[in-house]
């Protein structure tokens, strides 16, 4: 047990966070809030070189198979400069292609995911968007040789910049994964402005053709396949969030130490001290409870708990912690020309995507008070395992 | 004790709410909002122009500023009512602000026959020029100077954050009158147009803009302002109260301004909103009603927001008797603006993605309300005396704690 | 409008107060934690005499019929010096006795009620404590000319100093109330040990015999009655809150001022201060709620969305004030010599009863949510009109 | 990264947990129980002493400290699942406290070999004489006396909160051994028996006390002790450390004293307590776990509650790997103790009436453990350095905030 970074780990993410703070100026995520391409080509081409878009990608189709725990580090470092990359949705759509998908299908795409070229999203939203099966209304009509989909996506992230996507559907035996052209006919799309300014998409699917071969998985039965895509989809989240919130309270701390009031740095006042406390605490707690899931992710332990906990522990208190650093900026930190509001409205965002607490909370209890047996912390209370991903490690 | 109003009030309170309904267009409305980043002549428009004639006719305004003056001489609890019902339809009429208190206890007989009715009639309105750059929470720190020569006074220097300085026909404008004398001494407050020479206004652009928020955003504001001061010429007539005693003239306005109408209406809004939502017809919103965990969160904050109106009414209450605040004042501004922060993030994790979307946007909740509301609850407890100041008042002077050392040693109350 | 206390209110309350700081002091309060009696005799015949135990009774039975604000004030001051008094109980079982008993019932013991003699209280919580009519499972089996009760009530108050108890059970027709001595032959009690150490019991009722005329209203549809007689115990139970929490606070204050730490007053730190505006707030706010929905008692208004208001709000901030008053002492308030705890104790366990928040807020959501029409604050939101406690005053 | 146990470490804890069921009865929990307010004599019972001898054998005592003074030399994580365990079964054997990592650092090597095998063992066991009345979190503060007399010491003055004076077999004191040095110089740490002639133990009741709190309750003592010193004489040999160094090495053994199964598990026990309630048969509980709300509150608390072990883990890895705390175990102090406090209180409200019953009353819940837990929950926010302090520690060490100018002055950290 050593719940700290060792030595390969602080590379990754020393690495990562060196080749974002040289190529990702604020003056870029500015530049790209209002550019409908929603992300830095370049930026992203320099990323796909240092491997970052197959870290978890099998070796034979291009990627690295490392951990989950390392593309969390990068997630990290990515929410600490809000680098404007659709690393997030491709590497989450291709984790999945990679786990449940074909060989052919595998064999045409995963490669150049891992190379960069290819960007992949997902879409499992709809009007009620919450992360629970029954909200999908989307049909995939069986036809021929093929099927035909019909209805509307919701809060679909990145899809102006992915060349495909995992759409969720409703066949006749059931929720199915299909992997769809963006730019197939019959879709047509609207853009949704987040509070975060970054690309999430109404997209719509009006008889739109996809051969049998796009499906996969089986036909039906996937929720267990679209939960595993979904959680492994929010405790990234929690990983950039955790970063993004890092960097806004070290703005608060560095402020606080030489804005003065009353003849003294605002920071030398105990009531501002404590905020600042709090904040760290609130940042260091958000991220044992990220890394403990992606761990367990690793381990192929079961961690629906953890990322339920961590996901619902960065929404307050991660939220809590960037409107501090706001409160500590003062009026700067409200006005549109001081960077602050850039890390501000994504943690704000982001605290609202992939479950609320409520939901989120909701599973938590699910798991402690409908589970037989009594609870003790430390000991894990999940029903059934997991699938590992990376089988060759022992379990813990 | 009374918790009610009387009949007389509640009629009055029906008499705005039918003006209201019968005489307030959007238009009207849309020219009134002093937040919307556009550029637009000083004071009021023709539109406003109108209803102020309206409303000035009913005995409406400055109901509670003496008769002499042009006010009616009347409760401060009537001048409460109709300030509410006004704010509520999105019209701020009572833009007497921090000036007119301050002018009333500290004016000569000339500066209250001009700027107390002209106040009253909506065709004077003042910005406040009081933060600086490095003159925030602590504005006695402040370097804008007001230098005498002669009959006239100029002033140099910059101020920042003066909301509505692009659309308000005056300044009230705090600045150092004399730089030898310790930090609460020698400041003055002066008067006087916006459009004198060597003044400029610039625009600073909040987070509120792109896309600007909807009506009745807490801290929506699209925009505020920096105001420069080049060799500004002013008549010493101009200066309001006494020359360096400004720091307590200036006092004067701000505890009113801290209660009130106005304040208590941005904290308890989205409250309303987030319950007349969930009793609408929106699936969203219908689904949520039914959740236990939602109604036990709404049923907690709407009990904060209670406070928030009893709070309301204690300060009137005060006043209303002629009674100074020992602390209630800085207790509402401690309670309401917190609590509008709480209620704005509990919304957050009910709306889920939704609610992250702003005005404009496909999808979005009530026109992005929620989301815009995120980037500027907070901005509440901010303004107007932060809340941490706000809490060591309450235990300084309401509570009779001792300052700390350190203060002490800095002269700091 | 006016919401601070008028002239004749501060008399009352400020004569209340000077007669229990001059005859109750915390010996006194210690002494009868560990006297099964559980009230100071002497204590409550000079109360009596102040005409406490009557104030809100018919004149015609003796009586002031005052409103309930200043039954509410004398509770205030009652909690302020956590006075072990049965006046509680006793006016709310009176109150309601007067309200819908009859004529010979409210001859017969009002007087005495009034005039100090005679205490009563009322029994309504079984095992299921809430303030809901289904919990209540004891019977009430009519016989002959009388009725014969069966069952158990917890967390009865005062019993041991109580002559006569108002007893909610369960007849065929449904709920009622019936006025029953509380030496009735086939009653037993068990002592409980609350943390506030004041007397509540198990009252178990085998087989005891009440004539007819012991019922107060009618047999069965008792609920409304029942429901006002439990929220006029919930709101003045939250005056004597307000009451004790006050002077909790002011200790903390107090001792803030004079306990130096790092070479000043603890007070002096701005940690500390926020605490106590904190307390002061919350205090404040406390009392405002609660008197505001005393007043929309008198005033014949609803008023169970404030009396939940109120409640809920006490629970959980005078809960949290209280616990702050002890931080601040330090280790002197954990000592049982000093006697911080003897308010600490009942703050808390007065929490715990008459309702929880979540019990409280359950309520407050469905007078907001199951209504008609849309919410605005300041604007009565509850359904129906509460039974005119002082019909002469005119409705605001 | 690594979150988990090795196999070794969790056959340990098997190896324990199985010890326990073998070996622990009630008779040996009761007899072991520092806190119950029974007078009895110093050190180890019978039964105790045959427990220690039992774990000795087993090799489970001292498992971090050096093999040369009786330890295993092993891991700290090892240790730490062997005292998490036995803390389980409520059996503190790591009453090593903070004596132990001082004596190692600080020691002569005769007091090592001395102390070091003895605390091990359970032979010696310190009460803590820091606090006095009007040194408590100013602990510097401090005025009892220690004057050198030749090869001795004499002690003059009284401390207070000494939990487990009336128990433990010696005392590490803190005293000042010269009155003219500023305060945080001139103190002293002295280490030797409670039956030195001069010293009087005098008991001091909590509000736990009648009834005494059921096992487990955090802060359940039912009794701390005033400790007074009449020229008390002591060897020069007692003393610990330098003289006048005694402020250095008395910090020592506290950061690690804020850390560590202890801490973590009385800030954490109520939330698995809770939940286990509300999955258990008994109506109350079963009736709960129903409650939307109550299921939102107990997932939250939870989630905190992990926190409070991660945060335990952390502490533990930076310890194993030899590193030092920079803000960590203050931050972990902040967290745990008001993570407590949360917990309790809420459980408050959803238990309701019964919720208030102490021990041994009827219907009371769980033996009233919710109702004692109220009145020791806090107690933990307030001990070995409050949470205000500790936040301040983590705002200065950790993330190098400024001293106020107050606390410059006074020459505060």
């Amino acid at each position: 047990m050593d719940v700290l970074l060792d030595e390969e780990e602080e590379m990754i993410a020393e690495s990562a966070r060196g080749y974002l703070e040289a190529n990702c100026a604020t003056s870029l995520v500015r530049k790209v809030e209002a550019d409908p391409l929603g992300y830095a080509p370049d930026l992203w081409r320099g990323a796909a070189e240092l491997g970052w878009a197959g870290m978890c990608l099998p070796e034979e189709h291009g990627g690295s198979e490392m951990p989950l725990v390392y593309l969390g580090l990068v997630m990290r470092e990515i929410g600490r400069t809000v680098a404007p990359l659709p690393l997030l949705p491709s590497a989450v759509a291709s984790i999945t292609l990679a786990r449940h998908g074909g060989a052919a299908l595998k064999d045409r795409h995963l490669p150049q995911v891992a190379s960069g070229e290819a960007i992949l999203t997902w879409a499992f939203f709809e009007t009620d968007a919450r992360l629970r099966p029954e909200t999908v209304k989307m049909t995939a009509r069986e036809e021929d040789d093929g099927f035909i989909l019909n209805g509307r996506k919701l809060f679909v992230d990145h899809y102006a910049a992915a060349d495909l996507c995992l759409v969720v559907a409703r066949t006749e035996a059931g929720l199915s994964l299909f992997l769809v052209d963006t730019d197939a006919p019959g879709i047509s799309t609207r853009e949704l402005v987040t509070l975060a300014k970054d690309r999430q998409s109404e997209v719509n699917f009006e008889n739109v053709r996809v051969p049998r071969e796009a499906l996969v998985g089986q036909a039906g039965d996937a929720w267990p396949q679209i939960e595993e895509m979904l959680d492994l989809a929010t405790i990234l989240l929690c990983a950039q969030m955790v970063g993004a919130t890092r960097k806004d309270a070290e703005m608060a701390f560095d402020y606080a130490k030489v804005r003065s009031a009353f003849g003294q740095p605002i920071g030398a006042f105990q009531s501002v001290q404590h905020m600042c406390a709090d904040m760290q605490i609130w940042a260091d707690a958000a991220e044992l409870l990220t890394f403990e899931a992606l761990w367990r992710l690793d381990q192929g332990l079961p961690a629906a708990m953890e990322i339920s906990q961590a996901k619902s522990f960065c929404n307050d208190r991660l939220e809590a912690a960037v409107r501090n650093s706001q409160i500590i900026h003062g009026g700067i930190g409200f006005m549109m020309e001081f960077d602050l509001h850039l890390w501000f409205r994504r943690v704000s965002a982001w605290s609202m995507r992939m479950g609320t607490s409520l939901e989120h909370r909701a599973r938590i209890a699910e798991l402690l008070l409908d589970s037989p047996g009594q609870v003790r912390l430390g000991r894990s209370v999940s029903p059934a395992p997991a699938v590992p991903v990376t089988p060759e490690l022992t379990e813990v | 004790m009374n918790f009610g109003y009387s009949p007389e009030q509640e009629a009055l309170r029906s008499e705005v709410q039918t003006f209201i309904r019968d005489n307030v267009t959007d238009e009207l409305v849309e020219e009134m909002d002093i937040h919307s980043g556009t550029d637009r002549p000083r004071g009021r428009g023709p539109l406003g122009q109108a209803l102020y004639r309206q409303i000035g006719e009913r005995g409406w305004l400055g109901i509670a500023y003496p008769s002499e003056y042009g006010g009616q001489g009347g409760s401060r609890i009537d001048q409460y009512i109709v300030e509410e019902e006004f704010l509520r339809a999105g019209i701020q009429i009572s833009m007497i602000g921090s000036g007119a208190p301050a002018i009333l206890a500290a004016g000569t007989e000339e500066q209250k026959r001009y700027y107390i009715p002209r106040l009253i009639r909506g065709e004077v309105s003042f910005c406040l020029g009081f933060t600086e750059p490095h003159a925030g929470a602590d504005l006695a720190n402040l370097r804008c100077s007001a230098v005498r020569d002669g009959d006239e006074f100029v002033i140099n220097g910059q101020k920042m954050y003066t909301t509505s300085a692009h659309v308000s026909t005056h300044i009230y404008l705090m600045a150092r009158t004399d730089r030898t004398a310790s930090k609460h001494k020698g400041i003055s407050i002066f008067i006087f147009p916006m459009d004198t020479p060597g003044l400029t206004v610039r625009p600073l652009w909040t987070i509120q803009n792109n896309p600007s928020a909807p009506k009745f955003t807490t801290y929506g504001a699209a925009r505020t302002n920096e105001v420069f001061f080049d060799d500004v010429r002013i008549p010493a007539s101009a200066l309001l109260g006494e020359e360096n005693d400004g720091w307590r003239v200036g006092s004067m306005g701000l505890n009113l301004d801290r209660v009130g109408a106005g304040r208590y209406l941005i904290s308890v809004r989205r409250d309303e909103d987030i319950i007349n939502f969930l009793k609408s017809d929106e699936a969203l919103g219908a689904r949520l009603s039914e959740s236990e965990v939602v109604r036990d969160k709404v049923a907690e904050l709407w009990t904060e927001a209670q406070v928030c109106r009893l709070m309301t009414m204690r300060s009137m209450s005060i006043v209303e008797r002629g009674g100074a605040f020992s602390y209630e004042g800085s207790a509402e501004k401690v309670w309401a603006p917190e609590h509008g922060v709480r209620i704005s993030e509990s919304i957050m994790q009910m709306l889920g993605p939704h609610g992250s979307l702003l005005r404009g946007s496909p999808h979005s909740v009530q026109d992005g309300l929620y989301a815009h509301n995120v980037m500027g609850s907070f901005q509440s407890g901010i303004n107007h005396g932060s809340v941490q100041i706000m809490r060591d008042q309450v235990a300084r002077r309401g509570l009779g704690m001792p300052s700390s050392r350190g203060n002490k040693a800095a002269g700091v109350k």
